[in-house]
């Protein structure tokens, strides 16, 4: 069976983990925490993973039992110890690499878990709340911003609420003149392709197709113009040995096989 | 004279919190939620409560379709895969309840301003999103070094705490045996501290190993014994959340968001009116599917 | 043998503690801390006592091991909880009392344990430093001041440094003005006397004083003018049971006999 | 792949500690204070350090009594009824070496900033004292929801941060076993963290009860296995303060303070100088005097 989007996407992640990396993986982000485990057992045995409560170690894992929810009690197996949820705020200096996802995000990598409408008093949809992204997204080294949607109903020109900061307006100083620390979203990641941002403006810009969609098609996924380089590199196939750690020992259920 | 203990029965818990009042809610989306006093409350109907809490779920969710809530405060109310959003808190938020805009890094510095006496923590994690706009209760405070400005968190006042955990003795040291999300800091900053546990033990068994203890008596004024009084959301230690029970209440909630409040209305008589009291809910829920919700069932 | 100064003090001490009272036990002050534990066994065995890094109810005690060195490791057989630190401050909000020393105290109930000198520079004497009494006495509810050496070397009429404000130049809304959470220093304590504060000028005033002491001997221990009410009325004496308690049970070494 | 083990030498510590660094030390007053390191450094006589402390003792008053410190923030030194000042601490202040002047408030207010990535965080405890005016990195800082005035205390940086502890895997997850004083802040707060531990254990025996981890790995940079390493200060579970070696030691450097510096420097060589490592340093101690610090002994 040919790799599917998403288990590329999740691979794409794997590379971009170094060994030693702190990483602390929100929940309900299956794609991602596919990819920081395939990263724990290839080349980053040494990354530092944090799922909510607890500090884990994976690298010794046979099997992971559920990816549909990474916050599974049974993940205690694995903990080197646990900590009160301010640890994720308190010790935010070290970390290396975070998760955000959002029912919207916009061309300079805003996102928003608040809510659609114009009137926060009287909205037409209210989302779950920012939970920690905001201050997380603030500070830690870099993130990534994950969706399962690639469609013009999460990708905005403009969100209408920001819970998390990526470029603001744009722009390399936006996020330095406001003073925070963390260096911001580095890529966007779907089932229909891998983003990131231009230099020197911070708009979006297409990195990677991934198979099944087409550069037209993904165009109109979006509310705004991505930008699309003049060279656009398909991304390197999985090796033999990703795609099968990843089928066998990550996700063994097969959550990122379907479609 | 010998110490005095903390230990009282659900009604007199329930009878500590009163209408108007700012109540804080422990545990983390589906795990240890203090439910067992939560639906005494419930049944009370108290009013125009202000509910804090860290990521929350249905059991806030419940209080927002009881009409209790006049505010509430939480970075997250949802269930995660199981069920994403609340459907009150979805579809009633602004209209029947007023929402003070906050994510966990702005809780825990309004939580931590209160416990420290403090008039306002300050943050960045919040420059440039929604969130400062959209809380009215925030400022913006000048950096004396000279840096860029940040936002001022006033400490966020609670009347009454309600946590949930593992055990605790007679005289209110409490012991989780595992995470304890906010909890501590939820106590810190709590007028009164009300704490429902799976199991009392004795005063020698917290002493048996003190760093366990993760609630010093100093930051609880009350212990409710609750056996399985987390029920519908997990209790560490003890079952795993039950996913149907919260299926079928979104089902029921989202029906009566659309205006079609008869099986809310079933579901609240049969599950927080009727019982007289933690047994009976836990009878009307059934002893067999409780211990399906346990480890290795 | 008739209670000794030191004795009386303690038991003073022990009569001020309400039952349920949280109170935090600094180091290297036998005498509140045998005033503490007197409490503790006999009208207030709900107080909640902390011992730096230890959450301790003494009320079941049977000997306490020794005053010297109340920090001492084996305090843990009592403790219900160990705690960072930190908690010290993070739970401030619930301390309802705390002790303080000083190498200087002066008659507005401030003390110092930075140093002796004009010149911080230049120091004629360094102290150890202000510990936690900075912070602590500025928040938890009340404090007292104890010192075994009543003389004008440490009754001062201002401090040359102040590590823990008590009521700054006097003036009963002195802390109020700064915003200081708590209500201040009420007693100050030593061998020869008790003292507490004038209502409205929050000038150091005698209370008792205490066998062995004159009122002029005393009034030349200080290097200023103490308050000294109309009515001087003596300490109401301890009772057989206070001594004994005290005497088998908190001090069973004799350090409050000493002279 | 298999991972990386974070286990060094003593002197492969005491090279990651160049002159001119900022160095926390662990601890509090006598206990847990990471003298094998310190000893190494203390060897190769690093120049002009920063010394930040929780409350300290005779460790610190060595180094300043070894020339090697240029400014020391801690907010007590002394060894309690053992020793209430450190010799060199009382004399040499402000002659010497430099006080950056703070409390235990202030200098946790500092490290939370840094750990917290913040420009400043606001204090109301030394509002009056002199800390806030002996102190040159304080500002005042308005309150802006209309208060009086409190004190921003800036980020208190470390390049590395010393703790002894009992025991760590060879990942670097440590466990004190007891009291954790300010080391999770310290090691929150520190650019390298290294932790001397009196054993190392199995990654099973830390999985066992991850509860009991106090430093996960990742706050830890590096573990150095040293038996006895606290001596002459107490180590939680293992021994006691060898309080006579305290007062030989403050009796020689009394003298020195006083201009007799003869017995304090044989101090220096034979406890600091000739032991070629942490083993003949104890050998020098003598192992009856160490097991008779033990609990019971």
């Amino acid at each position: 069976m040919q790799a599917t989007a998403k288990e590329l996407a999740a691979i794409f992640i794997a590379r971009q983990i170094n060994n030693g990396d702190y990483i602390s993986l929100g929940t309900n982000l299956p794609v991602p925490a596919a990819g920081v485990l395939l990263a724990q057992i290839t080349h980053a045995p040494d990354a530092k993973i944090n799922v909510l409560s607890y500090f884990v170690n994976l690298a010794g894992m046979d099997s992971f039992p559920d990816l549909g929810q990474i916050a599974n009690p049974s993940v205690v197996r694995w903990a080197d110890g646990v900590m009160p949820v301010e640890q994720l705020i308190y010790g935010i200096r070290r970390m290396d690499l975070c998760f955000a996802g959002g029912i919207q995000i916009d061309r300079y990598g805003n996102t928003n878990l608040i809510g659609i409408g114009d009137d926060p008093q009287n909205l037409k949809f209210r989302g779950p709340g920012s939970v920690g992204t905001a201050t997380v997204m603030a500070n830690c080294r870099k993130f990534f911003i994950y969706t399962n949607d690639h469609s013009p109903r999460t990708f905005v020109p403009k969100c209408d609420f920001i819970s998390a900061f990526g470029w603001g307006d744009g722009g390399a100083d936006s996020r330095t003149r406001l003073g925070l620390p963390g260096e911001g979203p580095r890529f966007v990641i779907t089932p229909k392709a891998i983003m990131d941002f231009d230099e020197t403006s911070k708009a979006m810009r297409l990195k990677h197709l991934l198979p099944g969609t087409s550069l037209e098609e993904l165009q109109a996924s979006a509310g705004f113009e991505l930008l699309v380089p003049d060279q656009l590199p398909e991304m390197e196939p999985p090796s033999a040995e990703e795609l099968s750690l990843l089928r066998t020992r990550v996700d063994a259920k097969g959550y990122l096989r379907q479609t | 004279m010998s110490r005095h203990k903390v230990v009282i029965s659900l009604p007199e818990a329930a009878a500590m919190i009163k209408d108007g009042d700012r109540v804080g809610i422990g545990g983390f989306v589906t795990t240890n939620k203090p439910l067992g006093i939560l639906r005494e409350i419930m049944r009370l109907r108290r009013q125009d409560l202000t509910v804090v809490a860290p990521p929350s779920s249905m059991e806030v969710d419940l209080l927002l379709g009881l009409g209790m809530v006049r505010k509430l405060i939480t970075p997250y109310l949802g269930a995660e895969a199981i069920a994403p959003l609340g459907p009150f808190h979805s579809g009633w938020a602004g209209k029947h309840f007023a929402i003070e805009e906050t994510d966990l890094g702005t809780l825990v510095a309004g939580l931590r301003a209160y416990a420290l006496a403090l008039p306002f923590m300050p943050t960045r994690g919040i420059v440039g999103t929604s969130i400062a706009s959209l809380n009215p209760t925030l400022r913006p405070v000048e950096d004396p070094f000279g840096g860029p400005p940040l936002i001022a968190v006033p400490p966020l006042e609670m009347d009454v705490v309600l946590i949930h955990a593992s055990q605790a003795d007679c005289y209110g040291n409490v012991q989780h045996l595992g995470a304890v999300f906010l909890d501590p800091l939820l106590a810190q900053a709590g007028k009164k501290v009300i704490v429902q546990v799976e199991k009392i033990v004795s005063s020698e068994e917290i002493r048996r190993n003190p760093g366990n203890t993760t609630l010093a008596c100093e930051f609880v004024d009350a212990v409710v014994l609750a056996p399985y009084g987390a029920h519908p959301m997990a209790s560490q230690n003890y079952y795993r959340v039950d996913a149907d029970f919260l299926n079928e209440y979104v089902r029921v909630a989202k029906a009566c968001v659309k205006g079609q409040p008869e099986q809310f209305e079933e579901f609240v008589a049969r599950y927080i009116d009727a019982p007289a009291g933690l047994s009976e809910y836990l009878e009307r829920v059934g002893l067999e599917r409780l211990f399906a919700l346990g480890e290795g069932a």
